[in-house]
């Protein structure tokens, strides 16, 4: 009999081959833990820092800033992405695959040059920041900017991932569903929507996770209200590593802790 | 109730064009085709799902051609039943009414009516992917009878069941399409089916309808060679007619002479068509004037199960119990004679 | 006949629906089109600023540095990668599912926090940063540094599009293999590996690119040696941005040409 | 030459277990079962893809339950075929032989050989994906075939292949089975099949071996219920022996009397079964004493396309050809007799 313990699904030998495919994995997988454990580890060695952290108010000011646009981005994303999502899935049409391409920018460009561009036409005399400045809405070093490089920086994720939740949608259902005597709106409304849900919850979540950890096009774009991220970095030029980790520490952990709860309604629903 | 003329779609590898077609009211018609051949296109068309490129339809006599499906009033039943997965059997069921804000007493009432109409009111709390096929596909029928259309559209409705399930949903489709009047067009690539369920048959290949008739004239009176093929005559033989004698004539097919019924001329290239069930296997002659009788010799036997399928020197392929194969002995080698009547013999010009 | 003109697929009517998604979908493709076309516009005003960075070698070198850096980091993602992901794909063990977790992380803390955990273990006192310094190699501010803040961010990419590479890969082809008897190893090379390639290729595409992307844990990580993304970020903030667009959309362009060019010999295959 | 010892393994939702077999040197044997009984899982424990989690496993003489499938020396060709996509037909064939690092000359020769024996020579630059469903199962026993393994496993070789393809493929395979001595196991739910192709079969059900025998033996005397429902004996008559005579009894089935051959004695409560085209529905008694001839009443008769199936109100159901049903005039509620010879009952006490 086998005695790699690997061997539990019973495949007959193979062994050897198993075996340092194993330990060469294991190089990547101890990367990753000791760097995220040594940073926990660390701070036990400091816990009053952890704990003045979450007291301090700006530290929780920058917290909340980064919830509370990554939120609103979101919800933009949402609103936008979803017909948007429904029309690549669904329509053909000339440059479909152009904007197709154009919406994955984002993902394929380096943040940094997201952020000169976005700054560029978010600025007072920017394509998009001047009517706004005619408002008297300023959109760079402003909460409404760190929400529009959010947006940019997050928009694929939403588009992509509700796209293919409506693709997975039966289109015979719609076509059922219309010849019920339901209009296109209908049908979407009770059909397409409903059907897709998951998905398009899904990325939300993406999206939502990718927003609130930007840092490069926010850093550009909107320095300030000071987002956590750059409260972490901003702590760390000014006064090293230690007094930056607590935040970065808190910051990760109620990072995780939303998303979890984000997704608590899908676990359920899978049981 | 149905009129469509020169229908024509290209929609992925898929092509119809050509399609003139008249079903009348009330009947149970079956389209019938081999894969591909836009049958389901067609349906859909007809449905709406989809506008054609050229040609035009009418349903009870009003131009649907450029209607959304939601204004034609056509029930549609697809292969796999496709039922809202989000929705029990009840919800699926009231679907339509429920768009269309009937009142919310009326909805409740006709919905169980018509889940007790089809004995499916212990489902109607379940989800469609807790129900079996023949479940399904009753919701499927519900859902679409309830709105009352005067026609219904299926997509190979029995594809999905399993044989003794679409044994029983045959009769009780059959029982629906007898009680509600409902005009039924039935896509469908299996000849049997066809047989068992339709009033009339359209014969469809290659995107368009190639031939249109009752049952028995289509299975036994294909127009063409490729559509004899595919409806399982396996004995195509090519002659040429040699003598006519008041209406019986004699094919010579390469030096054997058969007898079958024809109005060609003498000196006509023909193909005739046999259906391999229609020819008798025995170990005597049973010549008569109406009666062809070859000799041959058995050149392979094939046990299909409850049939055997015979192969004679002859070229000719003919179906018979296994049962009766037993009790003449049959076996390769041996002499036999293969007799079949001068009228099951379909007689084309070539 | 509807009026629609994006009805190409000819489905009857529904065009309000699709008119009103059409315009709301509109609104993201001109929201990233424009700041992206706005970037380029306006350095065509300036066009000997970009022939000036064109032919600065501080410049040629930062670009320099952020390829060869996501290079390494990729071909180490590669050797380590794949064998982890050929394992997670065939077999089955306890804490497999922890395993694919971990390898996911890094996708899911913001990036900052990331660089704060890597600037922990790669200074010179970090757990992997010691064993380093003491053979005389600094990691922190190094080109090695930036290697490995590159690997930590990409890792997860490639890990994944070669584990599903893996899994398309029918598993009774490799039953068929034994049987024709070729060892475990020989059935690697000559049927998983060939047949998942093109996952893998893909993976390998993809934290390559998310490499040369990477800013924020390269920044706390590894300031210098300077790369692309840094130096844009520094000429930013001290000269604004008249002095950083030049640089930022050289940087681009190089990157979208070589991305376009790696995913060449893709697109002949599939012809 | 293979020898199984209470083989036991789970896999999934799949369970075989207390499976003992013995196959001969050169014999083609079939395990027959339901879709989801454990074949493939059976075929795949001898090829060695998984380990047994109990018993042994002997393939001539030699213990290989420990040993990896490239020890085994057992040629395995999956339902889809399993090629290797990337590789040209003559590339799969020659892999086994390249992993072996055998000499290159040989390699080709050998390769060669085996393509012209198969009539496959002219498709060696062709990828699996351009083949058709036959060339492709003939490159898969290629493949496996050029190895000269003692042992072939194959896994419902002929479900992929439309019917005309099936046909010739399985005279094929029979051929290669005469000239190359191989000894083959073939894994199959198909009773048809099954007929056609093996020496003996096994029976399959739910993770067990329930039969052994030749073709015969299986389908003619099924060793219980079960088995004999899923191969297909419709009649299944539970009575009472109520009377001996010299070996031929009387079973009493609920007042209808019939004969069978059995040695059971006066009293027994019994199951008799009976294969619907073992039936001949005919307008006139056929009484004798080695023939049972029951009077019905025609319930409801179903056209199947060749065969048409009749439900007698006596609950028997029978098949014969649509011919001799036309020929007959039977219709619903035809007074008909139903005959049987009383060799065709195979009886089993309860």
């Amino acid at each position: 009999m086998p005695s790699n313990p690997l061997n539990l699904i019973k495949k007959p030998k193979g062994g050897t081959l198993f075996l340092l495919f194993t330990a060469m994995g294991l190089v990547l997988v101890l990367f990753i833990t000791i760097t995220l454990l040594d940073m926990f580890y660390r701070q036990t060695e400091d816990l009053p820092a952890l704990f003045s952290a979450a007291r301090d108010p700006v530290v929780l000011t920058a917290i909340g800033v980064s919830i509370a646009a990554t939120t609103c981005s979101t919800l933009i994303a949402f609103t936008f992405g979803v017909p948007l999502a429904y029309l690549l899935a669904r329509r053909n049409f000339p440059g479909k695959s152009l904007v197709e391409g154009i919406i994955d920018i984002p993902m394929m460009i380096p943040h940094v040059v997201a952020g000169i561009a976005l700054y560029g036409v978010l600025m007072r005399s920017g394509v998009i920041g001047a009517p706004f400045d005619m408002l008297g809405v300023t959109l760079v070093d402003a909460f409404s900017g760190i929400v529009l490089a959010m947006l940019f920086m997050s928009l694929p994720y939403l588009v992509d991932t509700a796209r293919e939740g409506f693709r997975s949608v039966d289109e015979r259902l719609e076509n059922v569903s219309r010849s019920l005597g339901a209009s296109p709106w209908q049908t979407f409304r009770r059909v397409s929507f409903p059907l897709a849900f998951s998905s398009i919850y899904n990325g939300c979540i993406l999206a939502w996770a990718r927003g609130i950890s930007e840092f490069s096009a926010v850093l550009i774009v909107a320095y300030f209200p000071r987002s956590a991220p750059i409260l972490i970095y901003e702590r760390f030029t000014s006064y090293g590593l230690s007094s930056s980790r607590p935040i970065a520490i808190l910051f990760v952990v109620i990072c995780l802790v939303l998303f979890t709860l984000l997704r608590l309604p899908e676990w359920r629903r899978k049981r | 109730m149905i009129r469509i003329r020169d229908l024509e779609r290209s929609w992925r590898e898929f092509r119809i064009e050509d399609v003139n077609l008249a079903i009348d009211r009330g009947e149970y018609f079956v389209i019938l085709g081999p894969t591909g051949s836009g049958k389901t296109l067609l349906l859909e068309l007809i449905a709406g799902f989809y506008l054609p490129d050229g040609g035009k339809i009418w349903i009870d006599g009003v131009n649907v051609t450029d209607l959304a499906p939601e204004e034609r009033g056509v029930g549609f039943v697809y292969q796999d039943y496709a039922l809202f997965p989000h929705l029990t059997v009840r919800e699926n069921i009231e679907f339509g009414q429920r768009v269309k804000k009937l009142p919310e007493e009326e909805i409740e009432r006709s919905a169980l009516e018509m889940m007790e109409l089809l004995g499916i009111e212990d489902l109607k709390d379940r989800y469609p992917d807790t129900l079996s096929g023949g479940e399904r596909q009753k919701t499927a029928i519900a859902r679409a009878l309830i709105l009352k259309p005067d026609l219904l559209l299926m997509d190979e409705p029995f594809s999905a069941l399993d044989l003794r399930t679409k044994q029983r949903m045959q009769d009780e489709l059959k029982k629906i399409h007898r009680e509600s009047g409902v005009t039924m067009v039935h896509v469908t690539h299996d000849q049997t089916e066809a047989m068992v369920m339709a009033d009339r048959i359209g014969v469809m290949m290659e995107g368009r309808i190639v031939q249109v008739g009752g049952v028995r004239e289509v299975f036994n009176k294909p127009l063409n060679e490729k559509i004899a093929e595919f409806l399982g005559v396996e004995n195509i033989l090519e002659g040429i007619i040699s003598e006519v004698d008041d209406g019986l004539s004699i094919i010579d097919i390469g030096g054997i002479e058969i007898s079958a019924l024809t109005d060609l001329e003498v000196g006509s290239r023909v193909n005739a068509f046999l259906r391999p069930e229609e020819i008798t296997i025995s170990k005597v002659s049973q010549k008569t004037s109406a009666r062809n009788n070859i000799e041959a010799k058995i050149e392979k036997i094939m046990n299909l199960g409850a049939v055997v399928r015979i192969e004679l020197d002859s070229g000719l392929v003919a179906l018979t119990s296994r049962r009766s194969a037993e009790e003449l002995g049959l076996d390769r080698g041996a002499e036999v004679y293969a007799s079949f009547k001068a009228t099951a013999v379909h007689v084309l010009e070539k």
